[in-house]
């Protein structure tokens, strides 16, 4: 070992490490997020533009993997050291617990400006206020009771869209017929919840779905009704092909895409990797409601909350708020990603079919009352109890649970976790 | 005046007191030897005089300035090691030289010094090897040279030799004792080596579980032990101790040994009276056994014993001659060509000049 | 030298070893699978990544995912490819390594040099630390680097890694030292080398073994961190594990594996690099006292 | 050589240590000093903020309002956390057998001097300088029964292998440890090479004199001989199991359903993505306790035997 070579190269890693911290004034946002794919950032990028137009730089943070799992960590390391990024991409109850810890901005402001409270649901306000005050402005609307068919299988099947479970059920045996994997399927918890909370809404509708999950009703979570939710979700689980463990939602997508599987119950999200396969709704792939929950929408919203980082910071904030609201930039957005605009105002024309009935079923919905939010994606119960429900629906999907065990353990778990 | 004052310096480690009062004065110019059995804190005196460990109490004064807190830097010794301890990334040279270079001296007079060392201890086609390209006999001589370099006041020496095998180390040991001679340093050195010790020392310290059992110079402390541990401790082989009693007759005091059979006069050595009926050890060097031939014609006593012979062990030089009279053993030092084997009995003459006498129930000598 | 051959026939010590490197292959060729197939899959094209065994050689080999992989990749809404976390790594790696190596080597050289009372109720407290999980750690750390206004910054991130490599580089040193003869010390003292000119004209230079154990295991563990490299940094200035996992587990949108297993290479170079190139000196380093616990 | 000359000494006659002098006295303790109080604040200290964080109920950050043993009611009512719990028995015992055994066998067959040596030691080696964000989807691949292994088998005309632990949920914690031990072996291996090479020759030359087949040398000479090696060995991957963390996130995210949770996974979970940190920093607790019940006997037994 050399050690005059050691402590000049000390020395001279130092003098980087000390350098590489500063970071030149100007004005910019850091935005925290996990779009971190190909479509998803490009659409992103539009956003960075916009902004970069009014002056604004754009410092990238994302962080992938886990739909956000490990943003949040970050998140609290950053917050916790007193240095939060702008915005970051948010997801119903996690913007509540962020929230309720007083380390958010305040966005009325432009809010009243623009007028938000009109064009924005009521549902997605519940999440983008805290207290009355805004603090987030939403991207978009997702909505997870979707089945994607692939179209030439479900010719192959007689070609009529299945309306309810059993439908769905004589569907997949028509697929097992056909020598395809009839349901694709990913085993991650939160696709096993994401399959569960369709299969709830269809077995007891949008009331027994407030009922059970939004409320938590113990009866509900263990009656008969819940009872044949587990029995259908047994079912359902004899129609996965052997590798679905852990399998990421995008390779189930694919196998549909290839026609190696015939179904795939998945968010509006799905359509992004259809469409990036140059396939065609109504020609290629089918999207219709999860049978049994016409009607009824369970939406997600990607949201940027923005953080309180200090009036020098704000006016970047602010342009950025302005920016995510932007009707031009909502279109160009969700066209993209496959979720319909956060608000109301935007014209469907830009988007496809799929699109065009994504927008059509959630204004149905909000006027209807049959909408709401997705357990699976935090927007109806806390993570705690999201992570709960979940642990017990995908113990049950792999058989370390019976229906049964399962049922005796749901309300265990959500009182516990409450 | 000494040049080298220790006073009743102790040392604790932890509960154990390793030195417990050590008092030794050394003049300039001295080689005094620090020996004694492993344990014996010969090794932490040693320590303590270089500054390496602190004093628990006591002074240690070298040419009248006390040093009990100076840093070993600034005592002015200079160390060799039992394991040389010679910086293994170092050239020879740079060993040498390193203590020079600690001091500031400048890279030409630090060149002109090894040079000269190095031409004393005839290393200089080595000055430019490590440490682990030379042989033991070599890392010795290097070891020296690092501490001859410096000139110091004192130079200390923690078993240098015992390393070394057994023909190097008396060829070493005859090159530490010339170059005292040469160059008159003062040094103290340690060893469990009682020939070392011999032949080095100008002064020994015999030390025992942290206390001086004797000073004396190498004679002193061979023929005149100071009591039954130096007596055992110091020779090769060792003193012959000797079981017997004291008895009184006709106003005379004489010693039996060997049950009844052998009565010897008081030896010269002891002047006190001894009342009837002592036990008492009579010590008796090997050399002061010897066939009946060749006992020391101005020996003033001498006692003629036949005894049978155990074992015979020649050396070449000598013989020694193992002789057994009632249960008691001893060993005598025979000429070489002595013509004797196991089982014959032999005429030993026991030159009792060289009698020293302990009392067994303190091992202190009786004078 | 522990073979034992010489005692056996010659006839029977040849079956014996061709035994011996049968089993050595097959075992090197099971370690390598994970290798292969990072290899072989980057210089594969997508299509027949998804028609393919993963196991078959590339028929048609090509390095465009390695480019896109080095320079084009998109993580995030920038699409520089991974190059410039790369060297952000590197701003990171190299001065924790330094750092906490050298404390590291003072401390061993404290603790058994220059021993106090208490020494080793100091040192059992600090090898402890080796064991702390470093989840528990996240959040109290945020808050101290916030604090300190390190938050967000490479230099904040040396200082995690460098306070939680203290406890393996100090075990490391003072296993070494602990065997390093406490005469040459002694030695040194007496010849006016104080504390630090022992410790870098005497200790050091003789330390090559155990510095090349522990630059190896600080240098794999801070390069492969990604809980501090993910929760201390962000953005551009992330080191290279989090800039990995952004391009492979995106959530949404094609995989493209060729390029996501090209990054990987990427990313592994540097400590493949190092243990191939230094793995001799890592089993004689760790001969040398860091085994003996 | 010429005369020595005393080279006078100006101190006076008894004079205490010179401030130089005792600053250098305390100079080591200087320098230890900073890196024992890092220690001590960002280990200990934290340790004691994650106890305390244990009482609370704290959620999504922490709070520091006392509410008791609330925490630890939760998590020893979280089936999750007896799953965990098993798990990590199951993967501990294994992965450290393993490890430990397939180490030392293959170190025993590097050792037979080797002609490769240098190109076979690293490719043992490399797997613990990837981290499992690197190695991870090849893994997965591998072990997927769609992708991997069973397939490349059905392909060669294998159709009855049969190689599902990743999906299945009673085995695939035994991927984990498949991983695990392909992982830390090749250090293990290492660290056996490392002893069996520092072994004294001549006590293997004896026994051969003395008559012993290899086999024996190896089974009562050799591996007795190598005890502190199977002790730090232990040691090192005792932790590593307990942090294992990557590996299981890497292969499995802890599934299928929880079976492959493993109590680091099940600490982040519930720190971070559950919201429910006070149970997350109370299982925090429980590793921390498991950790030292094995450190603390064998940091005392080492230090204290090494200085009798």
């Amino acid at each position: 070992m050399n050690i005059r070579m050691i402590s000049k190269l000390a020395a001279g890693a130092a003098v980087i490490a000390l350098t590489a911290g500063a970071v030149q004034a100007q004005e910019e946002v850091e935005v925290l997020h996990w779009w971190t794919s190909g479509g998803e950032a490009a659409a992103l990028n539009v956003l960075k533009e916009n902004l970069q137009k009014e002056g604004v730089g754009w410092k990238d943070m994302p962080v992938a993997g886990g739909s956000g799992v490990q943003a949040m960590t970050a998140l609290r390391a950053r917050v916790t050291s007193g240095d939060p990024p702008t915005a970051v991409q948010m997801l119903g109850f996690d913007i509540k617990d962020w929230a309720e810890m007083g380390v958010v901005g305040n966005l009325d402001e432009l809010a009243t400006q623009q007028g938000w409270d009109k064009v924005i649901p009521a549902a997605l306000q519940e999440f983008s206020k805290y207290d009355g005050h805004w603090i987030a402005a939403p991207v978009n609307v997702h909505s997870t009771n979707w089945l994607w068919l692939n179209k030439a299988a479900l010719d192959k099947a007689g070609g009529k869209a299945p309306e309810n479970i059993d439908e769905l059920i004589a569907l997949l045996d028509k697929f097992k017929e056909q020598g395809i994997t009839p349901l694709a399927h990913g085993g991650q918890p939160w696709q096993d919840g994401t399959l569960w909370e369709s299969v709830v809404l269809s077995t007891g509708g949008m009331d027994f779905y407030k009922k059970a999950v939004i409320e938590l009703d113990p009866e509900s979570l263990s009656g008969d009704t819940m009872r044949k939710v587990f029995d259908t979700m047994s079912k359902l689980r004899t129609y996965f092909d052997p590798n679905f463990s852990g399998r990421d939602w995008n390779l189930s997508t694919a196998l549909v895409i290839e026609g190696k599987a015939g179904a795939q119950q998945m968010g509006d999200w799905s359509k992004g990797e259809w469409l990036r396969a140059e396939k065609k709704p109504g020609t290629d792939f089918v999207c219709i409601r999860f049978p049994g929950t016409q009607g009824s929408v369970l939406f997600n919203s990607d949201q940027f909350v923005m953080f309180d980082i200090g009036e020098e910071k704000r006016d970047a904030q602010l342009k950025m708020a302005s920016a995510v609201e932007d009707p031009a930039f909502q279109i160009a957005f969700n066209t993209v990603k496959g979720s319909v605009p956060a608000r109301t105002d935007v014209p469907d024309t830009e988007f496809d079919d799929c699109g065009k009935k994504g927008m059509k079923d959630l204004a149905e919905a909000a006027s209807g009352g049959t909408l709401a939010g997705s357990l699976a994606h935090g927007h109806a119960q806390p993570g705690a109890v999201k992570e709960a429900v979940f642990d017990v629906v995908t113990q049950h999907l792999n058989g370390q649970l019976t229906t049964e065990q399962a049922l005796q353990r749901l309300p265990e778990a959500v009182a516990a976790a409450q | 005046m000494s040049f080298l004052q220790i006073k009743n310096l102790r040392k604790k480690i932890g509960n154990a007191e390793v030195l417990k009062g050590i008092d030794i004065e050394l003049e300039k110019g001295g080689f005094l030897v620090l020996v004694g059995p492993s344990g014996c804190g010969k090794s932490t005196l040693l320590n303590a005089i270089a500054g390496l460990l602190p004093l628990t109490s006591g002074d240690i004064v070298i040419d009248g300035h006390v040093v009990n807190d100076l840093h070993p830097s600034k005592r002015d010794i200079a160390m060799v090691f039992q394991s040389y301890a010679l910086y293994p990334n170092m050239t020879v040279e740079e060993n040498i030289a390193f203590a020079l270079e600690m001091r500031g001296v400048d890279k030409s007079a630090r060149a002109e010094a090894v040079k000269s060392v190095a031409k004393t201890l005839q290393i200089e086609h080595l000055l430019k090897r490590r440490p682990s390209q030379l042989s033991g006999g070599q890392r010795q001589r290097v070891a020296m040279g690092r501490a001859l370099v410096r000139q110091p006041r004192v130079f200390l020496f923690d078993e240098p030799l015992s390393n070394l095998d057994a023909k190097l180390r008396v060829e070493v040991r005859a090159e530490i004792k010339a170059l005292h001679q040469n160059t008159n340093a003062t040094i103290v050195y340690v060893t469990h080596d009682q020939i070392e010790a011999m032949t080095l020392a100008t002064k020994i310290v015999v030390l025992k579980e942290g206390t001086v059992q004797q000073v004396g110079t190498p004679a002193e402390i061979y023929n005149h032990p100071a009591n039954l541990f130096v007596a055992d401790f110091m020779g090769s082989p060792a003193m012959n101790m000797l079981k017997g009693k004291v008895v009184s007759s006709d106003g005379a005091s004489r010693i039996v040994l060997f049950g009844d059979d052998v009565t010897i006069a008081i030896p010269p050595s002891v002047s006190a009276a001894l009342p009837q009926g002592k036990e008492v050890i009579v010590g008796l060097r090997p050399e002061a056994i010897s066939d009946a031939g060749l006992a020391d014609p101005q020996a003033r006593s001498i006692a003629h014993i036949d005894a049978d012979v155990t074992m015979v062990e020649p050396t070449g030089s000598d013989t020694f001659v193992t002789g057994r009279l009632h249960g008691m053993s001893f060993t005598a030092r025979t000429r070489a060509d002595v013509h004797v084997a196991p089982g014959q009995k032999f005429p030993f003459a026991f030159n009792l000049d060289k009698a020293v006498v302990f009392d067994p129930e303190s091992g202190e000598r009786i004078d | 030298m522990s073979a034992a051959q010489e005692t056996v026939s010659a006839g029977s010590a040849n079956t014996a070893r061709y035994v011996i490197y049968a089993c050595l292959i097959i075992l090197a060729l099971l370690y390598l699978l994970p290798l292969y197939v990072m290899i072989t899959t980057s210089l594969k094209s997508l299509d027949e990544i998804r028609a393919g065994d993963m196991l078959a050689l590339p028929r048609d080999p090509s390095t465009a995912a390695w480019v896109k992989a080095w320079g084009e990749a998109c993580i995030g809404v920038t699409c520089g490819g991974i190059k410039g976390y790369f060297w952000n790594s590197i701003r990171m790696v190299v001065p924790a390594v330094v750092i906490s190596t050298l404390l590291g080597a003072l401390n061993g050289y404290v603790l058994t040099k220059w021993r106090f009372p208490g020494h080793k109720l100091v040192f059992g407290m600090m090898l402890f630390a080796c064991f702390i999980p470093f989840q528990a750690v996240l959040i109290p750390m945020a808050r101290v680097l916030g604090t300190f206004g390190l938050a967000n910054s490479t230099a904040g991130l040396v200082f995690v890694h460098v306070v939680y490599g203290l406890g393996f580089t100090t075990l490391f040193f003072r296993n070494y030292y602990e065997a390093f003869p406490d005469e040459l010390v002694k030695a040194a003292m007496i010849d006016g080398a104080g504390f630090f000119r022992i410790f870098w004209r005497i200790l050091l230079p003789s330390s090559g073994p155990i510095i090349v154990v522990t630059i190896i295991y600080q240098f794999t563990n801070i390069w492969n961190d990604f809980l501090f490299g993910v929760s201390f940094s962000s953005g551009e200035a992330s080191p290279m594990t989090v800039a990995l996992n952004n391009l492979v587990s995106s959530s949404t949108g094609v995989k493209e594996y060729n390029v996501d297993m090209a990054a990987a290479v990427f990313a592994a170079l540097p400590t493949l690099f190092v243990y191939v190139v230094a793995g001799r000196y890592f089993v004689r380093g760790l001969m040398a006292g860091a085994v003996k616990g | 050589m010429t005369t020595i000359e005393p080279v006078p000494v100006v101190e006076q006659r008894r004079s205490g240590p010179s401030f130089a002098d005792r600053l250098r006295g305390t100079l080591p303790k200087i320098v230890l000093a900073p890196s024992f109080a890092i220690i001590l604040v960002f280990v200990y200290g934290f340790i004691l903020w994650t106890v305390y964080l244990s009482f609370t109920r704290s959620r999504i950050l922490p709070v520091y309002d006392l509410v008791g043993l609330d925490a630890y009611y939760r998590l020893w009512s979280q089936p999750n956390w007896y799953m965990a719990m098993k798990n990590l028995a199951i993967f501990g015992v294994l992965y450290i057998g393993l490890c430990i055994a397939i180490g030392l066998f293959i170190a025993i067959l590097m050792d037979q001097r080797i002609r490769a040596e240098g190109v076979l030691r690293p490719i043992f080696l490399y797997p613990m300088a990837l981290s499992f964000v690197v190695t991870g989807t090849a893994w997965k691949w591998f072990l997927n029964p769609g992708l991997g292994l069973e397939k490349t088998m059905h392909n060669l005309g294998w159709e009855s292998f049969k190689f599902d632990w990743l999906v299945n949920t009673d085995m695939a914690i035994y991927t984990v440890v498949i991983a695990g031990v392909w992982q830390a072996s090749g250090f293990v291996m290492a660290m056996f090479l490392a002893g069996l090479r520092g072994i004294d020759g001549e006590i293997i030359k004896a026994a051969q004199i003395d008559g012993a087949p290899t086999v024996s040398i190896y089974r009562r000479i050799i591996i007795p001989l190598l005890r502190p090696v199977f002790l730090s060995a232990f040691i090192v991957l005792a932790h590593m199991a307990i942090k294992s963390y990557d590996l299981v996130i890497a292969l499995t995210g802890g599934g299928p359903g929880n079976a492959t949770e493993l109590p680091s996974t099940f600490m982040y979970s519930y720190t971070f993505t559950r919201s429910q940190m006070a149970v997350g920093s109370a299982s925090a607790v429980m590793m921390l306790m498991g950790i030292t019940a094995i450190i603390v006997p064998y940091l005392y037994s080492e230090l204290r035997e090494k200085h009798q």
